[in-house]
């Protein structure tokens, strides 16, 4: 399978051990990733928050590019993949816009690109498929899916069932994970809240946390750069808010499918962790 | 030519104020046809109408022309004038001069063309008129015996009303018993009394009543025909169960090794493969649910067979089928509950134990219930503390449920807080909720009751219901603070919109009425016929028209019944003469007009056509049912050959209208 | 061309034996380059059965006259629609007929191919050569290209191989339409001009007609028993007179116009009537303004519906709020 | 629609031309609505001659025709919404019959103005006065129709 791929600029920074994740997992289940040509940015929080023109330009940017190279495009970044989905719509749906847009950029768009998240991108070449290249069933880990708002948010846009998302779910489940049913799958994380209003977004955290220890989850799997960032690196400050203790592991889901391929733990990203993974990937074998 | 009368209504200064009448009926004399032609006050009253009987006497006049008001207010009125005058009541045409003309264009500015045009509407009816053709209503006599659809408590009154009146009824029910969804319910607000206690003696009079044939388990397949003769076929499903030689003892059916869910107690409680689905049926016997029954899926067992002291048990039945005629039909099928489950993923889609519909608490609660009547979490049997109703799932949501509000809801819901602060001490209750509507007598005092009984009211939806340990968590908006609340709770209960009963569409289909855009059936006028259906002799009771609550549902089962003894209590039925009638020369059998017509009023039949020098030959035409044909004409036009007429508004009349206007 | 005609002349034979009573086909005219309908009543005149690109005429309406014989009858692509649509409205007893299909290679424009062959040559043989038709006459051999020569309507043909038959003879005809052409180029144009430029272009062509009622007799859509605009029984006390007989402008639009929506998701498009117009107005061109506003308002019909102004979806545009 | 002075036609009288308007309009929705016009005292141009008729769906497209040729400047059809027929189905016939016709009309040189169909319920006497209102207007824009006229 042939795809274009965006991986926006969060997987060239803070989170570059999704890139790296996704890009070996993929590799591993024959999907070719084909980087846009000179993309840019998604226009996320900044661009979308304050300039509704904009907000539909930037990413009309990089779908114009992926329909120049006659390509799909595939995205890891649940923010990235909302805001590409989001300029789709206003572009194919909005003639005034589209046509402002075509203005600004010297070029339609035609309207032909498809956007997957990175989830269906993966389930799209077939469960069965994939439990097929399991070669360390992930059985002693006992993970919660965490999809975060973006991804299944607005109903129609998101990629899955905005209530009960199950894709990572079903993922996760033909890695032959415990994969645990639980109340805060598309609660919101606080993104970027955690710097104008810290305490509210710790307490957010704190209840995702909190949430996926009382199902019994010993780690937690995510599709989202800045959901990852929030509950990894904010635990010591939730535990000091709050007097827990938590120390689960937050994972990219595409780390523990590679780990469940076999693939090496360092090659996955896995030592970039603030909370140790360790113990969870000592479990599984790894 | 015939001859015709005309008499210009001055109508007081409502017309005779704008128009000159004495000029509209000097013009009118010249008229072809005409050989009389007056003005009066007041044509309506009762001088007025003796100016007219007088007349049609003195004048020997052949048709009459009225140019009053609208002929939507008095048209029938002169017909009756003509009965008396011993003309044909269909001899007659009206102008509008008032409506249409005097109260439109009263300025002075354009009162010459107001005159010219008032005129042209004269010459208008008197062209039609002098084209009227003599029509006679038809008679058709009536089978005096009602079929009534359902057995809730809808059709249980409308059968019993008519019943009452010396008409025979049948009464078909799909389910093993009748009774319906009242039967299922706890208490009844806003009086709190039994619901079993109120509708079972009713249920038992409906098996006694000596006008009354009872059809449980049965289904009607098929009906044909028309207003006072319709034919209807009845499926009576196997039972498995001699029924004329069960005495319902009860042996069986307390024997049967076999458990299921049980659907009358919503999953909440089991059976057996032999049951009666609880213990106040009607009729207390049994049937053998052949799908679980343990003979049929393991080919052994024959226990109730074997212990049934009077050999009533026949695992070889097969359905049977009865073929009826009847003259009414009253439609009272009633409601569902909103399929919650698909739709709301919030409340979990049905994946919490815990969350559960009100039709399921009515179950728990009820004494003769599947826990005897205590209030229990169906996921630890214990006794909840902390309930959360959530008002409007399925009703009052556009984008995911209904748009419509389910009208019972808001009050069963009170009843049900009422029921939890009553039952446990030192319960909370919380309601979310959009608005509460109590439109009933005493309904308003009873919400009232509640809510200083302690149950907490927010004004707002809930956005998410989770597990979290052993407790629901359920997230909303409280809309009048501002904020946002989250109550852990024991259990959920949701108030689930009704919804057309399942099949709806269906018995639609088969007795040919129209839903509307939810499925409900749809009454002939929302305020003034509201259980009737556009079907002549297919009337509408209870839920099965849009939801209502059991008072509503009761007083329109009565109408119901009163409209049906209205029409069997006759000998014959007049038909409306105003119908479509086949010119066999002309029609081709193309058979065109028959997808048009909304009444199936129009059927092929073969007649044998001898034309002089040739060989008689069979030739298939349409023929139009009077008895079904309401005359609204769609056929005419459908039909390109012309063979179509409607009485009343023919083709030449219309197009004699339109060249006396154009004049 | 050749081999079709002997097929068709053993098929006639075979069918008589068999019990036919009448065979509907078509024979040489009495002039160079002309078909016309023969009707063969017993076996011995089936020798005369001919078919060659000027068989330009539906034979299906003839069908009617013989309600009570089993009658077989010779098809094209474009006829075969006038067969269904006869049986569909109960005129013809389907399985008294025996439907054959003819394999259409297009139909010549008689003027244009007189125009090009020798006048005193004699032909001799017909051969259809996919792109164009070969003539052997009496003074040689000659090549008319199809896209210079073909009736326009073979020219926007998509259907030239009949459906619906019961005998099909021959091999399958490649497609005979030039691909790409717009069927309804003229009804655009005309909708484009303003309505008074409209009502010229109408006025000029509705002004000659005869009201010769041939484009009416030919349509096989047209089947009422009796025609609505003739029905009249004489004296006051007669049934509505929807149109006067007089030619003039407004009865002969009236007319046109009418008799266009009666046939409206009806007419197969076999083109009949403009073909029997003696004073050439472009009926079709009426036709194909309905055929294409039903197309675009309401797409195909479903088979079990008469036909779509006997159905309506709630749904359908409404160009009326 | 303003009228320009040059527009307006006169008869040979000297009489401003006013043009004439057959109404064909349904028993149950827009002949009521008609009738709660004059109830509710709305004015509107007296230019509009009213037929009644069961259903929209018994206006055969012929009676259009003959009117346009008895002389009249425009036709009005009127009918219950979609949806709200009182006869359950008869207008969703009317609204295909007479899209077609409509369409064909224009296409053999009629102005749209001169055939309008509306759909106007009983409660609607404002939009049926607005409709007849819209009707005189366009019709004294265009002028006489004498196309098919033979009057």
């Amino acid at each position: 399978m042939k795809i274009g791929y965006y991986p926006g600029c969060s997987l060239e920074s803070s989170a570059k051990e999704y890139d790296r994740a996704t890009r070996l997992v993929a590799r591993h289940l024959g999907i070719q990733l084909y980087d846009l040509n000179d993309w840019n940015c998604c226009g996320a929080t900044a661009a979308h928050s304050t300039d509704h023109f904009l907000a539909a330009a930037l990413p009309a940017r990089n779908l114009m590019i992926a329909e120049e190279m006659g390509l799909n495009v595939t995205v890891p970044c649940a923010a990235c993949y909302q805001r590409l989905r989001l300029a789709h719509r206003e572009l194919t749906e909005n003639e005034a816009t589209a046509r402002e847009i075509a203005e600004l950029l010297g070029r339609p768009y035609q309207g032909k690109v498809r956007i997957y998240s990175l989830l269906e991108t993966i389930a799209g070449i077939g469960l069965d498929q994939l439990a097929a290249q399991v070669v360390r069933p992930l059985k002693e880990l006992k993970v919660a899916c965490y999809y975060g708002c973006l991804l299944v948010r607005p109903p129609g846009t998101g990629c899955d069932d905005p209530e009960n998302p199950r894709l990572m779910d079903e993922l996760l489940l033909a890695a032959k994970a415990e994969v645990l049913d639980w109340g805060y799958k598309n609660e919101c994380c606080g993104a970027s809240l955690v710097f104008s209003e810290r305490r509210l977004a710790l307490r957010l955290i704190r209840n995702i946390l909190r949430n996926a220890v009382d199902a019994g989850a010993t780690s937690i799997a995510c599709a989202c750069p800045l959901c990852q960032t929030n509950l990894d690196t904010r635990q010591g400050q939730v535990n000091k808010e709050f007097g827990t203790s938590f120390a689960i592991p937050i994972f990219y889901f595409p780390q523990l499918l590679g780990l469940a391929m076999g693939l090496y733990p360092q090659d996955l990203g896995l030592g970039k962790h603030f909370i140790d993974p360790q113990r969870a990937i000592k479990a599984v074998g790894g | 030519m015939p001859r015709i009368g005309v008499f210009v209504c001055w109508c007081g200064s409502n017309i005779g104020g704008v128009l000159d009448c004495p000029a509209i009926a000097q013009e009118a004399a010249s008229f072809p046809g005409v050989v009389y032609s007056t003005e009066y006050k007041y044509v309506c009253s009762d001088p007025g109408q003796k100016l007219i009987v007088d007349a049609v006497k003195e004048h020997r006049l052949e048709r009459v022309v009225v140019a009053s008001c609208s002929p939507r207010l008095h048209e029938e009125t002169f017909r009756q004038v003509l009965r008396r005058s011993g003309l044909n009541p269909y001899f007659f045409e009206m102008a509008n001069l008032r409506e249409h003309c005097s109260w439109v264009h009263p300025d002075t500015t354009v009162r010459e063309q107001a005159q010219r045009k008032a005129v042209d509407l004269v010459r208008r009816a008197v062209a039609k008129a002098a084209r009227l053709e003599p029509l006679f209503p038809g008679k058709i006599p009536v089978v005096r015996r009602c079929l009534v659809i359902g057995g809730g408590i809808a059709g249980i009154q409308t059968a019993l009303d008519v019943a009452d009146a010396g008409l025979e009824v049948l009464l078909v029910e799909r389910e093993p018993t009748i009774g319906g969804n009242m039967v299922k319910l706890d208490k009844t607000f806003p009086t709190l009394d039994c619901s079993a206690c109120i509708s079972t003696p009713k249920m038992v009079a409906v098996a006694q009543h000596p006008n009354i044939r009872l059809y449980t388990y049965a289904q009607v397949e098929e009906v044909t025909g028309y207003i006072g003769n319709f034919k209807a076929r009845i499926r009576q499903k196997a039972r498995y169960v001699d029924h004329s030689k069960c005495n319902g003892c009860g042996t069986c059916w307390t024997r049967c090794p076999v458990t299921v869910p049980d659907d009358f107690n919503l999953g909440l409680g089991e059976r057996g493969a032999i049951y009666i689905p609880f213990p106040q049926a009607v009729p207390n016997k049994p049937v053998i649910d052949l799908e679980h029954c343990r003979r049929s899926t393991r080919g052994k067992c024959g226990a109730c067979a074997k212990l049934c002291p009077t050999g009533a048990i026949d695992y070889e039945q097969k359905d049977e089928f009865v073929d009826v005629e009847v003259g009414a039909i009253i439609v009272a099928t009633g409601y569902g509950l909103f399929p919650w489950e698909k739709v709301y993923g919030e409340y979990g889609y049905g994946r919490f134990r815990d969350v559960i519909t009100g039709l399921m608490f009515e179950r728990m609660v009820n004494a003769s219930g599947p826990t005897g009547g205590k209030i229990q979490r169906p996921s630890s049997g214990k006794e909840p503390k902390t309930v959360v109703f959530i008002q409007c799932v399925g009703s009052r949501d556009e984008a995911r449920g209904k748009e419509y509000c389910s009208r019972f809801c808001c009050m069963y819901t009170a009843k049900h807080a009422h029921q939890i602060l009553e039952k446990i001490p030192g319960s909370e209750v919380y309601v979310f909720y959009i608005d509460v509507r109590t439109f009933g007598k005493g309904y308003e005092e009873f919400y009232r009751r509640v809510r200083d009984e302690g149950a907490v009211y927010i004004r707002g939806r809930v956005s998410k219901v989770y597990q979290d340990g052993s407790k629901l968590i359920v997230r909303g908006a409280d809309t009048l603070l501002g904020e946002q609340v989250e109550i852990a709770a024991d259990m959920v209960v949701l108030a689930t919109g009704a919804v057309p009963a399942a099949g709806a569409a269906d018995v639609a289909r088969m007795i040919g009425i129209p839903q509307d855009k939810d499925g409900f059936f749809q009454e002939a006028h929302p305020k003034l016929r509201p259980v009737e259906t556009h079907t002549g002799g297919v009337y509408l009771a209870g839920t099965c028209q849009g939801p209502k609550d059991i008072p509503d549902t009761v007083s329109q089962a009565s109408g119901a019944a009163a409209k049906v003894c209205g029409l069997l209590l006759r000998d014959e039925l007049e038909t409306n003469p105003l119908v479509s009638k086949v010119n066999e020369a002309l029609c081709t059998g193309c058979l065109a007009c028959q997808p048009v017509c909304p009444y199936r009023a129009i059927q092929p039949v073969t007649i044998t056509e001898r034309l002089p020098g040739q060989p008689p030959r069979e030739r298939v035409v349409a023929r139009v049912n009077e008895g079904l044909c309401q005359g609204c004409g769609a056929c005419t036009v459908a039909c390109r050959a012309g063979a179509i007429d409607l009485k009343g508004f023919t083709n030449k009349q219309l197009i004699a209208e339109v060249d006396a206007l154009c004049l | 061309m050749k081999e079709i005609t002997e097929m068709l002349q053993q098929v006639a034979a075979r069918l008589f034996n068999e019990g036919l009573e009448m065979f509907i086909g078509y024979e040489s005219g009495s002039v160079p380059a002309k078909a016309r309908p023969y009707f063969a009543a017993v076996q011995g005149e089936t020798a005369a059965l001919v078919f060659n690109p000027f068989c330009e005429h539906n034979l299906a309406k003839y069908l009617v006259r013989f309600p009570n014989a089993k009658t077989a009858v010779v098809v094209k692509g474009c006829d075969a629609g006038a067969v269904e649509r006869l049986v569909k409205e109960r005129n013809l007893d389907r399985t008294r007929i025996t439907v054959i299909g003819v394999p259409c290679g297009g139909m010549l424009a008689r003027e244009r191919v007189l125009a090009e062959l020798p006048q005193d040559g004699k032909i001799t043989a017909i051969t259809d050569r996919r792109d164009a038709f070969v003539f052997q006459t009496s003074k040689g051999e000659h090549v008319l290209e199809k896209k210079a020569f073909l009736l326009a309507k073979c020219l926007i043909c998509t259907q030239n191989n009949p459906t619906g038959v019961d005998l099909m003879l021959g091999k399958e005809a490649p497609p005979v339409g030039e691909t790409g052409k717009d069927p309804y180029a003229r009804v655009k144009e005309i909708s484009a001009l303003d309505p008074p430029a409209r009502a010229a272009f109408w006025d000029r062509l509705m002004d000659r007609c005869l009201r010769c009622y041939a484009c009416r007799e030919v349509c096989p859509a047209c089947s009422c028993t009796e025609c609505c605009f003739e029905q009249a029984v004489p004296g006051w006390q007669q049934g509505a007179i929807w149109l006067s007989k007089a030619v003039t402008l407004p009865d002969n639009l009236h007319y046109h116009v009418i008799r266009a929506f009666h046939v409206a998701g009806r007419c197969t498009g076999c083109g009949e009537c403009e073909r029997v117009c003696p004073v050439r107005i472009p009926l079709m061109l009426l036709n194909r303004k309905l055929a294409g506003d039903i197309d675009e308002l309401y797409g195909p019909t479903p088979p079990d519906v008469p036909s779509v102004l006997c159905t309506y979806a709630t749904g359908d545009r409404d160009e009326f709020t | 629609m303003s009228v320009n002075e040059s527009d307006v036609v006169t008869t040979a009288e000297g009489a401003a031309w006013e043009p004439k308007i057959v109404a064909f309009l349904c028993n149950w929705c827009s002949y009521a609505g008609a009738d709660l016009a004059g109830v509710s005292r709305i004015k509107y141009p007296a230019n509009v001659r009213i037929i009644r008729v069961p259903c929209s769906s018994r206006v055969n497209p012929q009676f259009v025709f003959r009117a346009f040729e008895r002389g009249a400047d425009g036709v009005l059809v009127a009918g219950c919404h979609p949806g709200d027929c009182h006869y359950v189905t008869g207008n969703y016939y009317t609204r295909r019959r007479l899209t077609l016709f409509k369409r064909l009309l224009e296409y053999v040189g009629f102005e749209p103005e001169r055939f309008i169909v509306r759909w106007v319920s009983a409660s609607e006497g404002q939009r049926f006065a607005e409709t007849v209102k819209e009707m005189v207007d366009g019709l004294k824009h265009l002028g006489p129709q004498k196309r098919v006229s033979r009057v």
